[in-house]
């Protein structure tokens, strides 16, 4: 258990790092949100209409930006040879990076989120959506996202690699976390995207390691 | 505690060349070998086999009474050419963190940093140490938990004189308390140890 | 090469007038700040926006005084650059929070007014867009800082960044008056007259006055705790080297 | 001149990589094109008002996203050493390999630009615009990115602070291209924004050397 | 080319701490100087700060009639730990861009691969290379591209006992051309060389 806790403090500080990590990621997240209106025009009816959905691509992107590192480094520099040399199995090992990777950009994010929408132009009520959106959004990327970094593992150009095996795997939670926020705003039932997300989450969080797994495990050998 | 390491007939192949075969071995505790070769023997190549990093070709390698997976997750030690240590970490937040990982303690670590001398740098980032002393960092794992089998990839190499004597006396005492090392060097080690070539 | 003007390659002497000056802009700050609030709240209220107008005389400067504060920054991070000097370092990354700060409040009393004047928070108009760039520029900057671990280079990467703003940012002032905007033209001071009646021109202006005495005092006692701070620490490492 | 050959020639390969790099980036391209839609629902019209700005920033932010290492590996492995204790000016050496980037990324996504942009809904006589300005726009994007990504060299997080950093220079870029896409679509004049583009863009070109070579020295020292 | 190196009372800082002062030394075409101190007392930094990669608290470096800029631009090879390679390409990918980079050319590349024994690894990844040959082909550059100083931080390390002897003729056959090195080392230089120990 100290060696888990020991790992999850080292993962999330290596992903946070010292100088205002939920800063920085908040920071992109803002700037993605503004440079959407600046390129496609300011209408707030146009504007308004498109806003949480792009916040919710915002949320994906800037996930997608910071997945980059989650295993190159430590394989590079032989740190994941030490992690596996190890009596805690290499699944626990990868899903605590996961979750660390979750609560030190994930988690902010999700806090950016409704503030993002809201500047776009979403009504206030969608606020407390959009953030339960991403909270749980955010852990499905992470998971999804953690099997495109360990599959790129000495490839490459690993992080545009990431990229293209991560999107597709990103697509279901976009359109399920999409489709409540637009039936929220629509006045229809909502709870059921609500609940294909959270239980996309949930797979992934459970099967997610095991593929990372098994693709640390390749590419060391 | 691993307490033998027997190796029947080992072969490995990389890229698709034959490094190495019909390696045998067995050492027992308090025993020490040294892996020797001319570049591109396949030392590192053995080293990571015994870890479990790196598939066999053919052969065997056991542990004693000790099971495999067992002795690969926490039985044994591997300190290779890339010690895995973050350059923006500082040297303190490294030891502490490999320390607990391995199965030691915070005290352990710094009794270990203690040892090597590294207690006047802990706060320094890795990227500012010089060679030997990120070398002696990467060794205090060794210190900090203890295991049965040293896997060492050429440890004394940016080590200074003073250094190499130093850790050869502890190397020594692993021995004595009922270790084993098996350590790929290109200079004869500064402890008594039987030499197995490769690919002579 | 051009020698370093004296302020800066004498620190000593910084100190020595920060002492008495930096008191002194804050108690100026005080007096204006009060003057200037008293005059304000008891101007009549403005027959369109009735009481939020009030608002005004918190927004204005502060909006001011954002972009004030990165011209001093720009600055003092083109002295550092060219002549090293720390102080000059010092001053920099003293100045950065205080705009920072100073954009959050533009911000946010921005928002504030927007919503009973223009029935939203938000909209991306030009002016509103540039002022979250630039709070976007002041949190890269100091995000560079803290991320950095050598004292010397985050100083001289920061340096670096804070001219790349410079450049930057009226870019980005002018560019963004291609967008049809909602938010307010020059009003205070354009050409044939303040829009403002003087009921609101002079207390805008006694605090602007107050705000801009307010960050002397701060950017003041902030550059003296950088200072206070880099010789603490060099002392720490004196005494810890032997 | 047989120095800065090789010199591109590496870069474009390290950028390009032997596994498929523009289809990489196209990849990653097309994967940021379908998610907006999914996030914002597929109704024909309200895409096609926002289909060139949407790729317009699609581009933007993959720019970003293979920026991340144009010195970061060069700096860590040492090779940014050997590239410094050259005849050649440092300035040039980081021009070439801000150049390098736009030809392996770049400019295979401004040809995948017009085709994002009318597979969204826009109108078939806008790709040739959109493509003009991709390409331009690409180069300020890279120049740009380039001051991004030697100033984070040795700071934690450096990909994320690029990110930070970069946003606010991407900003005049995505408006000029943004705003010429729009007049021509409104049958307004346009070249005006055309010209700012490739003013703002030649301007980087010719400072962006400058900075990035400066803050490249900075880290090594 | 650069036919004489003088170090003139020069200090170097490093975090806030002093690393040495008052050093001087002075080599002129055809001379080694191995430079010897214990771990941490500099010698990197020495290398470094003579490439001009780290800054100079104090004293003076000059490279006889050749200017400082020009000598740092064109005029000096610094071979250190960090080699600067790319795991991901070919050793002949490398090796060509590296050789063209320092001024010579594909063939002079393949002469200096031929003399180092790297032609059957050409088509290899860096990433597979052994430390060993590794270290050669880092070592390639300095064939592939003359030039008159070279920098090398301890080259033999991971350099098996029949490489060492043949890479130490190759500076002694520098040396008769009127080259010269200054090389930080823990072992001795298989070739006469003046010793300069830092920190004593
Ligand atoms: C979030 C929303 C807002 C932001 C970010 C903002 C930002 C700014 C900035 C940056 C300036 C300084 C312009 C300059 O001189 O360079 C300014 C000035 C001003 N703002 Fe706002 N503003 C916001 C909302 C509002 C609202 C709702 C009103 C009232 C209807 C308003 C009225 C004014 C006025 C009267 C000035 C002085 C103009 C002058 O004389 O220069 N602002 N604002
Ligand atoms: N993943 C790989 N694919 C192909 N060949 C490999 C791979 N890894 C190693 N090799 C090759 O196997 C051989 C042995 O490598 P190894 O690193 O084990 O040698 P070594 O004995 O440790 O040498 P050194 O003394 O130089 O460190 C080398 O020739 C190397 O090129
Ligand atoms: N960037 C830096 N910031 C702070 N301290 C540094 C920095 N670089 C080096 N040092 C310190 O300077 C000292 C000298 O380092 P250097 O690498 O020059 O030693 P060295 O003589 O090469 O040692 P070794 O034999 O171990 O390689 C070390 O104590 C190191 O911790
Ligand atoms: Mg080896
Ligand atoms: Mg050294």
């Amino acid at each position: 258990m100290s060696r888990l806790g020991a790992l999850l403090a080292r993962e999330t500080a290596l992903a946070w790092g010292k100088g205002g990590g939920p800063l920085v990621s908040v920071g992109f997240y803002a700037g993605v949100a503004t440079l959407l209106p600046l390129a496609i025009g300011p209408e707030p009816a146009r504007l308004a209409a498109i806003a949480p959905g792009a916040a919710w691509v915002g949320l994906a992107l800037a996930s997608l930006l910071s997945l980059d590192r989650l295993f190159e480094r430590d394989y590079e520099d032989g740190a994941l040879d030490h992690l596996v040399l190890s009596p805690t199995p290499l699944e626990l090992t990868c899903a605590v990076k996961c979750f660390a990777q979750w609560l030190a950009t994930g988690a902010p994010l999700a806090l950016a989120a409704p503030v993002a929408a809201i500047a776009l132009g979403a009504p206030l009520n969608l606020a407390p959506l959009v953030f339960v959106c991403a909270l749980i959004g955010g852990l499905a990327f992470a998971f999804t996202g953690g099997i495109g970094a360990a599959l790129s593992l000495g490839a490459r150009r690993g992080g545009l690699l990431t990229a293209v095996i991560v999107l597709p795997l990103f697509v279901p939670p976009v359109i399920f976390g999409g489709g409540a926020l637009a039936s929220y705003l629509a006045g229809l039932p909502w709870t059921s995207g609500l609940v294909l997300l959270g239980a996309y989450a949930a797979a992934f969080v459970a099967l997610g390691p095991l593929f990372m797994a098994a693709a640390c495990r390749n590419a060391l050998s | 505690m691993i307490i033998a390491l027997d190796l029947r007939g080992v072969a490995v192949r990389r890229g698709g060349r034959s490094l190495f075969c019909g390696l045998s071995l067995s050492l027992t505790a308090g025993e020490a070998c040294a892996l020797t070769g001319a570049n591109g023997a396949g030392k590192t190549s053995l080293l990571r086999a015994v870890a479990g990093l790196v598939p066999l070709e053919d052969g065997e390698i056991g542990f004693g009474d000790v099971e495999a997976g067992e002795a690969r997750g926490g039985g044994l030690h591997l300190i290779g050419h890339q010690d895995g240590l973050k350059p923006a970490r500082t040297t303190r937040e490294e030891l502490d963190f490999w320390s607990v990982w391995s199965g030691g303690d915070k005290a352990s670590a710094l009794a270990a940093a203690e040892s090597l001398d590294l207690i006047g740098l802990l706060d320094l980032e890795v990227r500012r140490l010089s060679a030997g002393q990120r070398r002696r960092l990467a060794l205090a794992r060794l210190l900090a938990a203890p295991r049965g089998l040293w896997l060492l990839d050429e440890p004394l190499s940016p080590l200074d004189a003073s250094w190499r004597a130093r850790f050869g006396a502890m190397m020594q005492a692993h021995l004595a308390g009922g270790g084993l090392i098996l350590a790929a060097v290109h200079d004869p080690l500064p402890i008594t140890a039987r030499t197995l070539e490769i690919g002579a | 090469m051009i020698p370093a003007p004296a302020f800066l390659t004498n620190p000593e002497r910084f100190m020595a007038f920060s002492r008495w000056a930096a008191p002194m802009f804050g108690a100026i700050a005080v007096v204006l700040g009060v003057a200037g609030l008293w005059l304000g709240w008891s101007a009549p209220p403005d027959y369109q926006q009735s009481f939020t107008v009030r608002i005004l005389f918190i927004h204005i400067p502060t909006a001011w005084m954002s972009e004030f504060v990165y011209a001093c920054l720009a600055v003092a991070s083109l002295l550092s650059l060219v002549w090293r000097q720390v102080l000059a370092d010092a001053a920099a990354q003293a100045a950065a929070p205080l705009g920072a700060g100073f954009t959050l409040l533009t911000l946010a009393t921005g928002s504030l007014w927007g919503r009973p004047e223009w029935g939203t928070w938000w909209v991306w108009d030009a002016r509103l867009t540039s002022e979250l760039i630039l709070f976007l520029i002041y949190l890269g900057y100091m995000a560079l800082r803290a991320s950095m671990d050598d004292e010397a280079k985050a100083a001289r990467a920061a340096a670096i960044l804070g001219l790349v703003g410079a450049l930057i940012l009226p870019v980005i002032h002018y560019s963004v008056y291609w967008w049809n905007t909602l938010h307010q033209g020059a009003s205070v001071f354009r050409s044939g007259g303040s829009a403002l009646a003087p009921v609101f021109f002079w207390p805008v202006i006694l605090i602007v006055l107050a705000y801009t005495s307010a960050f002397g005092s701060l950017w003041l006692v902030r550059i003296r705790g950088e200072v206070w701070r880099r010789r603490a620490e060099a002392a720490a490492l004196r005494a810890a080297r032997g």
